[in-house]
């Protein structure tokens, strides 16, 4: 049961709108009921083949040798893809936007790094016979120490996951491998706190389990292009890594998508499309690649596990004057998306209150698992629960009653927040009071007047004096290139490359001789201090 | 056997769109001959609503009816760049990039239906219904067809706009954390009542009551679908889902929909829900998002609503029954707090 | 080497094939062997049916009913005579997997499935089976005991004891989902009374060992005792005894051996 | 390969087509007939999204062998609207915003269908019991379940 609440922030609306703000049916249902809307999964082509992967069955081994001689001959198969016929097989997908390191293959080549890693793919005229020519593969591992603990990963000794980050930390900024927030004096404000509490969180990973499975169908179209049928999330972010791993110029791909089975951010990744068009490039053919439902639960990424530990001061009157926050985000052996959360997490910290005093270092681990990305509520849903079961803590801890605590401690507009931005627009006090009048739940009148438009700024919008880490950890750039890393460390200050002329050649090959095209990235740059 | 009753709160907010790259989108709108409007993009609708969002969007922005508009997603040959579809980023990127496009192709419309009438186009309004007229004079009327037509065969002038969304970028300090890590950000604070088996662990919902603030609700069943299933995918999240039961172990990981665990249809609970809007400065028409946030609140209150029917804090997710029955078994029994 | 089908007419052929190929299973119902064609199971290459009239019936008459091992869980639920059959055939799949699945199926069905086969292992159930040379009867533990090499022997029907009464049959499912989901574990209870005594106990659990598993210290502890609250206190005491839970990804084996005791209770207790 | 020839009724209509040994019925309508409305959501019996009607009764198509149909009825979401004319229940469930991603919305119709085909006026226990083989990670149910009340004519309601 939904309710508009139109009588609050009236005076800051126009409501006299025809089309915004009504009920109307969703553009999509009648395709939806009728069973006529179209996923990448419902085009039926001409001759298609089929797309499995060999898969890794260790969570951390060396690759001794890949024996495929018996699979080659399997009945039906078309060609067995190995990271030596992938173009570029090095890549991150922030890259795009210059953040991060091309840490990960589409197929590992010298070493897995977790259980389930791709190490081949095979294009065959039937699933069965793909399943057939998977079994008489031989590949000779060398296992290796595995860690799956963030906190035991980033012990000095512990076994390095990935290479191009030897310290199993992403390295924010060149310099550091953790993002910090620092306002105000947390350690000095918790020594005169009248409670201290510290406590650890724990956030296991989380499967998107959409009902459609990741994957996409590509076919050779006319004039040298191909057409893709995906059910990524982000189109133009795929196109783009495939032009890049698959090193052609974007423009050769025609990507059909934009009606996906749910998504809840396990369809950013790119998962598929690569290896798909690499598949119908080598053969000629039209080639489909999707994800049966186990290798979704266990082998598609997750919402990774987060730990986070806070420590908060609290005063007798209820006035939360200090956290301290210290959060790792488990990647998984590879970085996918797992940096900018932790970079989003910080600045989501200290939650929706004004602490005068707030300090977090936030870690993105790897380790041996399947990498993880984004999922709804990316970077903040533990963080939130973590904040919210403390509050909860520390209301109890000074005898007031929740919902009163939330309110004194609210941010409203005028606030410093910790990132150093002025709150604006800001609605925490008022989902509270309605949420209380919703649940029958009785607030004291001062807390049913308080109002995020009244009482903040002031005092409230200074930026406290904060002290530099007197333990300013100095890490060299652990710039530790791989073989695979073909780009040059200039090539991050690189202006953005022309587009692609409007009509290229058809190309001859999957990896043409000229320069390479797939470099292109989007037109901007997560900021750095050096910029 | 005893069961317990209890209810928890958690209060959030949660930041719209991402800092990165300028997180840009763009959208390209234009009419065909009769008056009706296609709406391209790359944006993926993946059951939040973009199509149907970003409909109301552009209708209301052009002046016409809903129905004279059509959205066309995700084809790279003619749906112009946009990041994707994550981080809540849909209805406000997205949406204010349609507005804009929108807001082009409405000039050129009334330029054109401005020279039909032969008045100032400044003097033009537009009725929602498919119609233009004079403003205080609805009988000069001229229909949007009729303006398509002329602007095709008779004026030469193509009704069409480009827009484009882009935040200004953002710098991360690496000392303090410094940055603007989003344009604006919706709120919730939302009740969980639970009933505790204090002998087997087990949770059951009773009921959820919130309210969730979201800048201007574009399309209030939309809305509540998001709401109501991302409540869900809260109480799934809090309670049940994990793809590693024993996290960091790697071990007894799910094949299946009977392994990986979630909220049947039987285990759902009412659920009554506020939608408060604040307008954000910024937004198309004020909106902010709600796909994201909404399941958020109800793993923390549900986990405070745990603690308040049997007295134990479960701090690792997913608050599996095994937990709370350790945790219940490790106080001496369980110790229900103050009803509230 | 593909997928072969091979359809026969009587159960005693298709026996015969199914015993002479290690890559051949039978298809039942579907949710056991087209799944593992779906996944890829290559050690699976035939395929083999029969279509013989005898597997799916059923004679619900007399103090034994009998169930060909054709006979879906939706044909049960739709047998009044079998209303003791009908919470453990309402409690397997949806409505769908009840149109499919089949009795004879249950049988191989590891765990967090087979729960219909606890309420068969509590009724003492024997399982007709048809090997390459003739068929026989065998008690169910023996034959769960055994599944794993049972393979290539077909089972034509189960029969199983017809409680005297319906409060001596007593049936749960614990699952986290509602109303359908895995087992966490499954009970079964036959307690036939005689001059007010229990006489006969049979406890079945599921998912409490590798296959279905009798709670024999529980019988043991109502044997010969009235259905009271002390007797069933010191049978749910005794629920995990001799039980080796596993692990699994819908609960821990501590976790299992903690509540099978609650749940018998409140199962003999009639207790939600 | 070797083929099987198969004839049954699909949607009303005789369809004959060959099939490799083994293939499932799922991929039987989608591949060689190309009725598209089954999806393939977990080729395990775990989410419904295939589900179809066998002789009336609700089955998932890939559990069922494909050559076990010959002969027999299958009924697809294809075969729901009556010419241009919504059933029923497809007209509740977009009165109900009963979809959001629509992948779910097949099977849940089949579902649906098999339960009013028998019990035209459900308890909400009883759709809910009816929809329990098929999973949604969008909606929450809730707008299913009242979808399906509606549509039999039962009370919409929490």
């Amino acid at each position: 049961m939904l309710e508009l609440r139109k009588d609050i922030f009236a005076d800051e609306r126009d409501d006299n709108l025809k089309e915004i703000g009504k009920g109307t049916q969703r553009q999509d249902m009648l395709g939806h009921v009728t069973g006529t809307s179209s996923y990448f999964n419902d085009h039926k082509l001409q001759g298609m083949l089929h797309l499995k992967v060999v898969r890794s069955t260790h969570s951390h081994a060396r690759i001794r040798r890949i024996d495929t001689a018996d699979a080659d001959r399997s009945a039906g198969v078309r060609r067995i893809i190995r990271g030596s016929d992938v173009p570029r097989n090095l890549n991150t997908l922030l890259s795009l936007i210059n953040f991060g390191k091309d840490d990960e293959p589409s197929l590992a080549v010298d070493k897995v790094r977790y259980k389930g890693e791709p190490i081949l793919a095979i294009v065959a005229d039937s699933e069965r016979e793909a399943f057939e020519a998977i079994a008489k593969v031989r590949i000779d591992y060398e296992p290796l120490p595995t860690v799956f603990d963030v906190e035991d990963a980033l012990k000095p000794g512990a076994p390095v996951v990935n290479e191009t980050y030897p310290k199993n930390a992403f390295i924010y900024h060149d310099v550091y491998d953790h993002q910090k927030l620092r306002f105000g004096d947390a350690d000095a404000a918790l020594a005169t706190a009248d409670h201290v509490l510290e406590q650890r969180y724990q956030m296991s990973p989380i499967e998107h389990a959409p009902t459609e499975t990741n994957g996409s169908i590509a076919a050779p179209d006319t004039n040298g292009r191909y057409v893709v049928y995906t059910s990524t999330q982000a189109l133009f972010f795929s196109v783009d890594t495939c032009a890049k791993i698959l090193d052609v110029p974007s423009n050769t791909f025609h990507f059909i998508g934009g009606t996906v089975g749910g998504g809840f951010g396990g369809k950013v990744d790119t998962l598929t499309e690569p290896l798909c068009i690499l598949g119908a490039m080598l053969t000629g053919r039209p080639v489909r690649y999707v994800f049966g439902r186990e290798e979704e639960m266990q082998y598609g990424p997750p919402r990774g596990a987060e730990r986070i530990y806070i420590k908060d001061g609290v005063m007798r009157d209820g006035r939360v004057v200090a956290r301290k926050i210290r959060a790792y985000f488990d990647s998984g052996a590879y970085t996918r998306l797992s940096s900018y959360a932790a970079v989003k997490c910080a600045a989501h910290l200290p939650g929706p209150y004004t602490i005068p005093n707030v300090y977090g270092d936030v870690y993105c681990v790897f380790t041996n698992r399947t990498p993880a990305t984004a999922m709804r509520g990316f970077g903040v849903t533990a963080m939130d629960f973590a904040i919210e079961c403390q509050m909860d803590k520390l209301a109890n801890l000074v005898g007031m009653d929740p919902m009163e605590f939330r309110i004194l401690n609210a941010y409203r507009d005028g606030d410093m927040k910790a990132h150093r931005r002025e709150a604006k627009n800001t609605a925490l006090i008022e989902c509270v009071q309605v949420a209380a009048e919703k649940a029958k739940w009785p607030i004291r009148d001062e807390f049913k007047r308080a109002s995020s438009r009244k009482d903040g700024g002031g005092s409230r919008a200074a930026i406290p004096r904060t002290p530099a880490d007197t333990h300013a950890r100095t890490i060299a750039p652990a710039q530790q290139r791989t073989t695979y890393d073909r780009l040059p460390a200039a090539a991050l200050h690189e202006p953005p490359r022309e587009p692609p002329p409007p009509a290229p050649p058809p190309p001859p090959s999957p990896r043409p001789a000229s320069p390479s095209h797939g470099a292109g990235r989007f037109s901007s740059v997560f900021g750095t201090r050096r910029r | 056997m005893t069961r317990h009753r209890g209810r928890g709160i958690a209060s959030i907010n949660y930041p719209i769109g991402m800092n990165l790259g300028g997180d840009p989108s763009q959208a390209l709108v234009h009419s065909n001959p009769s008056g009706k409007f296609t709406v391209a993009l790359s944006s993926i609708d993946l059951g939040q609503g973009m199509k149907s969002v970003t409909r109301q969007i552009c209708a209301e922005t052009l002046g016409v009816p809903v129905e004279d508009v059509y959205v066309d997603t995700a084809d790279s040959d003619t749906g112009p760049h946009c990041m994707g579809s994550f981080a809540s980023r849909g209805t406000h990127r997205v949406g204010n990039a349609v507005m804009a496009a929108a807001r082009e192709a409405r000039g050129v419309m009334m330029e054109a239906a401005a020279e039909e009438l032969e008045v100032n186009a400044a003097d033009l309004e537009t009725d929602g219904r498919g119609n233009i007229h004079v403003k205080g004079a609805p009988h000069r009327s001229i229909s949007t067809k009729e303006v398509a037509i002329a602007a095709q065969f008779k004026q030469g002038k193509t009704i069409s706009g480009r827009g484009i969304f882009l935040v200004p970028l953002s710098n991360v300090d690496p000392e303090t954390g410094e940055m603007s890590p989003a344009t604006c950000y919706a709120h919730a604070c939302l009740v969980a009542e639970v009933e505790v088996d204090d002998e087997t662990g087990e949770v059951t919902m009773i009921r959820m009551d919130s309210a969730y603030e979201l800048g201007r609700a574009l399309n209030p069943r939309l809305v509540e679908q998001q709401l109501v299933g991302g409540a869900w995918m809260g109480v799934s999240h809090a309670l049940y889902e994990t793809p590693e039961p024993y996290y960091p172990d790697p071990i007894h990981g799910p094949r299946d929909f009977v392994e990986y665990v979630m909220p049947g249809p039987g285990d759902i609970c009412p659920h009554d829900i506020a939608v408060l809007e604040r307008p954000a400065p910024d937004g198309p028409f004020g909106a902010k998002g709600p796909g994201e946030m909404c399941a958020n609140p109800v793993l923390p209150a549900v986990a405070n609503a745990i603690f308040n029917a049997v007295g134990v804090r479960i701090d690792d997710l997913p608050i599996t029954p095994e937990k709370v029955l350790r945790a219940i078994k490790a106080e001496g029994g369980a110790r229900p707090q103050a009803r509230r | 080497m593909t997928v072969t089908v091979k359809t026969f007419t009587s159960s005693s052929e298709a026996a015969a094939a199914l015993s002479s190929d290690r890559n051949a299973r039978y298809l039942g119902g579907g949710t056991l062997v087209m799944r593992a064609l779906n996944e890829g199971d290559i050690s699976l290459s035939t395929v083999v049916r029969a279509n013989d009239q005898a597997l799916m019936r059923i004679d619900p008459s007399g103090p034994r009913i009998t169930l060909g091992a054709g006979v879906t869980f939706a044909r049960i639920l739709g047998e009044r005579d079998l209303s003791f059959l009908h919470a453990p055939a309402r409690s397997i799949g949806g409505p769908a997997v009840r149109n499919m699945g089949t009795v004879g199926g249950n049988l191989f069905a590891p765990n967090p499935y087979g729960d219909f086969t606890v309420a068969l292992l509590a009724l003492d159930a024997t399982v007709a089976l048809q090997g390459g040379f003739g068929s026989r009867d065998i008690p169910i533990e023996e034959f769960l005991q055994s599944r794993d090499r049972q393979a290539g022997t077909l089972v034509l029907s189960v029969s199983c004891t017809r409680p005297t009464s319906a409060e001596a049959f007593r049936y749960r499912k614990i699952a986290r989902i509602k109303p359908k989901g895995g087992s966490v574990i499954t009970l079964a209870a036959h307690l036939p009374i005689s001059g007010g005594r229990i006489a006969g106990a049979r406890i079945a659990l599921g998912s409490m060992a590798p296959t279905q598993i009798r709670a024999r210290a529980a019988e043991r502890a109502l044997e010969g005792r009235a259905l009271d609250a002390a007797t069933v206190a010191a049978a749910a005491s005794a629920a995990a005894e001799g039980t080796s839970p596993s692990d699994s990804a819908l609960g821990s084996a501590w976790y299992r051996r903690e509540i099978v005791g609650v749940h018998l209770r409140r199962l003999l207790l009639g207790q939600e | 390969m070797a083929k099987t020839a198969l004839q049954f009724r699909h949607n009303g209509s005789d369809v004959a087509i060959f099939v490799d040994g083994g293939t499932n019925l799922l991929v039987a309508l989608r591949e060689l007939i190309g009725d598209m409305t089954p999806k393939f959501g977990c080729g395990q019996g775990g989410c419904g999204t295939c589900s179809v009607l066998i002789d009336g009764e609700l089955h998932l198509s890939c559990l069922t062998l494909a050559e076990t149909v010959a002969g027999r009825s299958v009924e697809t979401l294809d075969s729901l609207k009556q010419g241009p004319n919504l059933h029923p229940l497809q007209r509740a469930f977009a009165d109900n915003f009963a979809a959001q991603c629509g992948y779910c919305t097949p099977g849940m119709l089949m579902a649906a269908k098999a339960l009013l085909d028998r019990n035209p006026s459900p308890s909400r226990a009883e759709v809910v019991e009816a929809i329990s083989g098929n999973i949604c990670r969008c909606t929450g149910y809730e707008p299913i379940i009242n979808a399906i009340l509606a549509a039999s004519g039962g009370r919409a309601s929490a």
